[in-house]
């Protein structure tokens, strides 16, 4: 397949996965609310909202990096879903995963918070400031359990790239890192609890302690920016989840099942749950999740 | 209570006590023992709960009657010392020694009242009115409703005054 | 070498004068008003802030306008701002009964973000200058719900020396609910309302602001008597 | 290396605000975290509170000049208006000064009444705060289910007033009408509704772990503060102390009825929520207690005379009540006129608000002045009037 080939159907994937992003959130939202007795947002509620601050008229920006923070961010996402192959076996939902392997994306997982926290820390808002503060701390925090069960997954099947990663895991569902590897899978779903930041992860955007975290100062069209990119990151996300650690998906239904699935755990725990303090979350990610970690790297190095 | 009275006679030049109900009675100090008798219904009688401090204003007889509400738990009586302040130099000694919410009580006085309190902690920093120019407006001499209609600006309405229209249509008679 | 210093003292600096920005009445610099005179800041905050008056927005094509303004009315951001007694209506439409997440409305914490502001009740003056800087700090076509009586012209405060009577000439208001309190059902259909002004394009309070700009200014400054903000702080 | 934090001169932090260690944030008025209308100016180092300041005044309006300049039954609607989620404590301490400077008897069935009312604006006031306790802790849930059956609440109010926020029910000279038919199924129905909703609570919230983390320890009030800022109500009887009116001084027919002072002994924001979910049981519980010992028929209200021309003999008196918040008073000072002379209200959150939080915020981490101040239980409009 040619390069311009791959090019559009790399596109043509992340129409599909934003699509699936943004219903997801409506769907969380909507779960939230009947969790809560309510009846909930309409599922495209997500939709309208980008459209709507994308009709925003007036637009106030605090500097060159506040126009760039969005930008990193949705950035980020976009790199971080082009290397990760989409459908295991499909030419054409592959995106570029022959060229990156799971450090590629760790980095690009990385790469559009710290954007994110240059472009709120121009805003000037002082929550915006504690906020970027509490939220990279806490990435760095979970982002250790995440590398080490990435570190046991290539210990594991010698590899780092996602594809080969999948293929290991195809035949039965016994094959699936989920039952061969249980540690680095249940360290890296905590971790993921902490990226989703829903409660009781959920510092970085405390309504009643600061509200709302980095986007205090972003409105209108960046405002729409970095809801597409909660979409399409959130997409990836879980789709690189799946891959690592659920066997991959070989046709569409097969993934849209096992991402919604692996997004409601940590929904369900967020539903039910209060806000960890930042010391107090810090230390519990380094605390149980990297000792699971610890000794998932420890069984497949010895 | 007129126990309490009685004892307290010996001390403080108290003027007469009133006394309402069995638990609770209100008795007049002059403006220099107050805070000495504070303290001691404080200290020793175990009226240790300043339920609250205000003010009335008698405009006819130029004074402020500062009330100061004290609670004995133990006794479950209530107490109300009041000093007549004159109304033309209001200034009075500060509690706030003695009770942590009396700076907050002073601080509404002064913005309210306009009497003075010195050495209580940031009395003259506005506290509920801000930006405001003019009288205390809590005094009796401030006129509110010629204040806001002076100031604001009302929503026309059809003049049918309420009260005089209610009274025709409850009590025709008087 | 102390006692030195303190001896004689350094007879090089003069003796600051302190220049208290002094504030001209409205109407004083009101004539050549290209750009606004941020009076009542101190000197150092003054370029914090930006000079520029409030502009008319403009129109695109009719078709993508209506477009535009059905998004805006399907997904309205309330200002999560308790103005008032108003404000205790809030926490019920937000909950299971009247469940203002239907209509794709949702509490917004910051202003930035928020689209619709709602009065619930009284404003007294000390509110009503934070009113004022959360309106300008919204962006975009903004809309205003003025919920209670009190809002429109004082309710039973209306002899009260603390709270302004009605609000629309401080601030454009788009509907008004009446009651004290309205009930939640009333504060809905008031929603409603607002809904089909935006749709219908009616709902340009934020043109409103641009255009009669000094107007307000002089009716909030009549009120705000320690004008201490910028006069326009978008 | 010097430490980060400010050295403290006398219990005061001395700091330079324009060294670029400290930052100056305002959590209100507009901030979801703060209840209703009002501000704190929080001095932050790193993400520890080292000064507070409480902003008021938001809400003023000026109701003890407005009641100077009213007639005595044109004070009975605004009074009401004083304290927002819980009308019905000021209507019965209006009523109740206005009958003790009169020397009114009203009748037996309206004392049970009004401890009806009562008692149901207390359940209604504390569930709406222990949704927004744990609301504050980011658990919105609760919240929801909370606030929400605070609802039917007020649709009791509603059938018994007609009137779901300011229920002018507590005339003076007695209450305003008898209870409507089926009224009395309908309360318990949803008193009964709220005393599972609590148990769920319970399951949710109090025992919940991160609950537990957040808010033991948090803002502990020790017993010696409790005079010298005058605390009342659950943040005094949180520190062990068995103080509360409805004990103290008896009022209405609380001496008729069985219930006990709930107390705690830790003095920190977690035994306040205890205090407060026992004590709504313990308010569901006397309103069926009310239920069952009210005299079923009878006068509702002594019938004074032309309202418009009534004189309140000369005289002055404070009555109290209990409210969710504590000990709550009105001085009413009359001279013999149509018009009172003096009326001041006495709020409990008056000092809970502003002296107490003031010291109390001081080394809290920014996370918890939310949870901190909600565990307070303040509502500004009766801070300001």
């Amino acid at each position: 397949m040619t390069l311009a080939l791959k090019i559009i159907w790399a596109f043509i994937s992340l129409g599909v996965v934003t699509v699936w992003g943004l219903t997801l959130n409506g769907i969380v939202h909507k779960i939230f609310a009947r969790v809560q007795g309510r009846l909930g947002p309409p599922v495209w509620q997500p939709f309208l909202d980008i459209a709507k601050n994308n009709s925003i008229r007036t637009a106030i920006t605090h500097g060159i990096m506040f126009y760039l923070g969005p930008v990193f961010r949705i950035a980020g996402g976009i790199g971080t879903y082009m290397f990760i192959p989409v459908l295991f076996g499909s030419a054409h939902f592959a995106n570029f995963s022959m060229s990156g392997d799971v450090l590629l994306v760790m980095y690009f997982i990385f790469f559009g918070q710290l954007g994110m926290a240059l472009g709120a820390g121009e805003g000037g808002h002082p929550y915006s400031a504690i906020a970027v503060s509490r939220g990279l701390s806490q990435m760095t925090a979970f982002e250790v359990p995440f590398a080490l069960s990435v570190i046991s997954l290539a210990l594991q099947y010698h590899t780092l790239s996602i594809t080969e990663i999948v293929a290991a895991q195809q035949g039965s569902f016994l094959n699936w890192t989920l039952f061969t590897n249980p540690l680095a899978v249940i360290a890296a779903m905590i971790a993921m609890l902490g990226m989703n930041m829903y409660n009781p992860f959920s510092l970085v955007i405390a309504p009643q302690e600061i509200p709302i975290g980095p986007p205090t100062e972003y409105q209108a069209s960046f405002l729409g920016l970095l809801a597409t990119n909660r979409g399409i990151f959130n997409g990836a996300k879980l789709v690189l989840f799946m891959n690592l650690y659920f066997g991959g998906a070989t046709n569409l239904v097969e993934l849209i099942i096992k991402t919604f699935w692996i997004y409601m755990f940590s929904v369900f725990i967020g539903a039910a749950y209060p806000r960890f303090r930042t010391e107090n979350s810090i230390r519990f990610f380094l605390k149980y999740p990297t000792a699971l970690g610890i000794i998932a790297v420890l069984l497949f190095s010895l | 209570m007129e126990q309490l009275f009685k004892e307290l006679k010996h001390h403080f030049a108290v003027m007469e006590l009133t006394i309402k109900h069995p638990d609770l009675a209100f008795l007049q100090v002059p403006r220099e023992q107050l805070v000495s008798l504070l303290t001691h219904l404080r200290d020793i009688k175990g009226y240790t709960h300043l339920v609250m401090v205000t003010c009335i204003d008698y405009l006819e007889e130029n004074t402020f009657l500062l009330t100061y509400l004290l609670h004995n738990y133990a006794a479950k009586t209530d107490l109300g010392v009041q000093v007549p302040l004159n109304r033309a130099e209001p200034v009075m000694e500060s509690i706030h020694h003695l009770w942590e919410q009396g700076r907050v009580y002073q601080r509404e006085l002064y913005e309210m009242f306009g009497i003075d309190f010195p050495g209580s902690p940031d009395v003259h920093e506005p506290m509920i009115l801000e930006g405001w120019q003019g009288p205390p407006p809590m005094r009796r001499d401030f006129d509110t409703k010629a204040f806001s209609e002076a100031t604001y600006s009302h929503r026309p309405r059809d003049h049918k005054e309420p009260e005089e229209y209610m009274k025709q249509q409850l009590y025709p008679e008087d | 070498m102390n006692d030195n210093e303190i001896k004689n003292p350094d007879l090089s600096e003069t003796p600051e004068v302190e220049t208290k920005p002094q504030t001209p009445a409205y109407t004083e610099w009101r004539k050549d008003a290209k750009t606004l005179y941020n009076n009542g800041l101190p000197e150092e905050e003054k370029d914090w802030f930006c000079d520029a008056r409030p502009q008319k927005a403009r129109k695109s094509v009719q078709v993508i306008e209506d477009f535009l303004n059905w998004a805006r009315s399907q997904s309205l951001w309330i200002l999560a701002f308790g103005t008032g007694c108003g404000a205790i209506e809030l926490r019920p439409l937000v909950t299971s009964r009247y469940d203002i997440s239907r209509l794709g409305m949702q509490p917004r914490p910051t202003p930035r973000q928020a689209n619709l502001i709602m009065i619930g009740g009284y404003v007294s003056i000390k509110t009503l200058k934070r009113i004022v800087r959360s309106y300008e700090q919204m962006q975009g076509p903004k809309f205003v719900v003025a919920v209670c009586s009190c809002a429109i012209n004082g309710g039973m405060y209306w002899d009260s020396y603390n709270t302004v009577k009605r609000i629309d000439e401080y601030i454009p208001v788009d509907v008004y609910v009446t009651g004290c309190m309205p009930r939640p059902e009333a504060v809905l259909a008031g929603f409603n309302k607002l809904k089909e002004l935006i749709r219908a394009g009616k709902a340009e309070g934020q043109n409103l602001y641009a255009e009669k700009f000094d107007w307000y200014k002089e009716n909030q400054k009549q009120v705000i008597k320690d004008w201490n903000m910028p006069d326009y702080n978008w | 290396m010097e430490s980060l934090y400010p050295p403290i001169v006398n219990g005061k932090a001395v700091y330079d605000l324009n060294s670029q260690k400290y930052l100056r944030v305002w959590q209100g008025p507009q901030h979801p975290g703060v209840t209703g209308n009002m501000s704190l100016e929080l001095d932050i180092c790193g993400d520890q509170v080292i000064k507070c300041n409480t902003h008021v005044g938001y809400l003023h309006r000026g109701f003890e000049k407005l009641m100077e300049r009213r007639r005595y039954i044109n004070c009975f609607p605004i009074v009401c208006r004083i304290c927002v989620p819980e009308p019905d404590t000021n209507e019965y301490l209006f009523a109740a000064a206005m009958e003790d400077l009169m020397g009114l008897e009203i009748p037996e069935k309206a004392l049970w009444l009004r401890t009806l009312d009562l008692e149901l604006s207390r359940l209604a006031s504390f569930l709406m705060h222990l949704g927004g306790q744990s609301g504050a802790f980011g658990m919105g849930t609760v919240a929801q289910w909370t606030i929400a059956y605070r609802d039917y609440v007020l649709d009791l109010f509603e059938e018994l007033s007609g009137a779901r926020i300011y229920h002018m029910y507590m005339t003076p000279g007695g209450v305003r009408g008898d209870l409507p038919d089926g009224w009395i199924a309908h309360a318990r129905k949803v008193l009964d509704g709220a005393a599972k909703l609590l148990d769920e609570i319970r399951h949710v919230m109090l025992n919940n772990v991160l609950f537990k983390q957040r808010a033991v320890g948090l803002g502990v009030i020790t017993l010696d503060m409790v005079d010298r800022y005058g605390i009342v109500g659950p943040n005094a009887r949180c520190t062990g102390l068995k103080r509360d009116v409805r004990k103290d001084q008896p009022y209405l027919v609380y001496d008729q009825l069985n219930f006990d002072v709930e107390t705690e002994t830790a003095g920190d924001a977690y035994s306040r929520t205890l205090i407060r979910w026992r004590e709504t049981h313990q308010s569901i519980s006397l309103c069926h207690q009310i239920l069952d010992k009210m005299p079923k028929t009878g006068a509702v209200h002594v019938t004074l005379p032309n309202v418009l021309h009534l004189k309140v003999p000369a005289g002055q008196t404070y009555v109290r009540a209990e409210s969710t918040r504590g000990e709550y008073g009105y001085f009413m000072v009359s001279d013999g006129s149509e018009y009172p002379r003096k009326l001041t209200v006495r709020g409990p959150s008056y000092t809970h608000a502003m002296a107490l939080l003031e010291d109390l915020l001081v080394g809290v981490n920014i996370a918890d002045v939310a949870g901190l101040m909600v565990s307070l239980h303040t509502y500004p409009p009766e801070i300001e009037r």
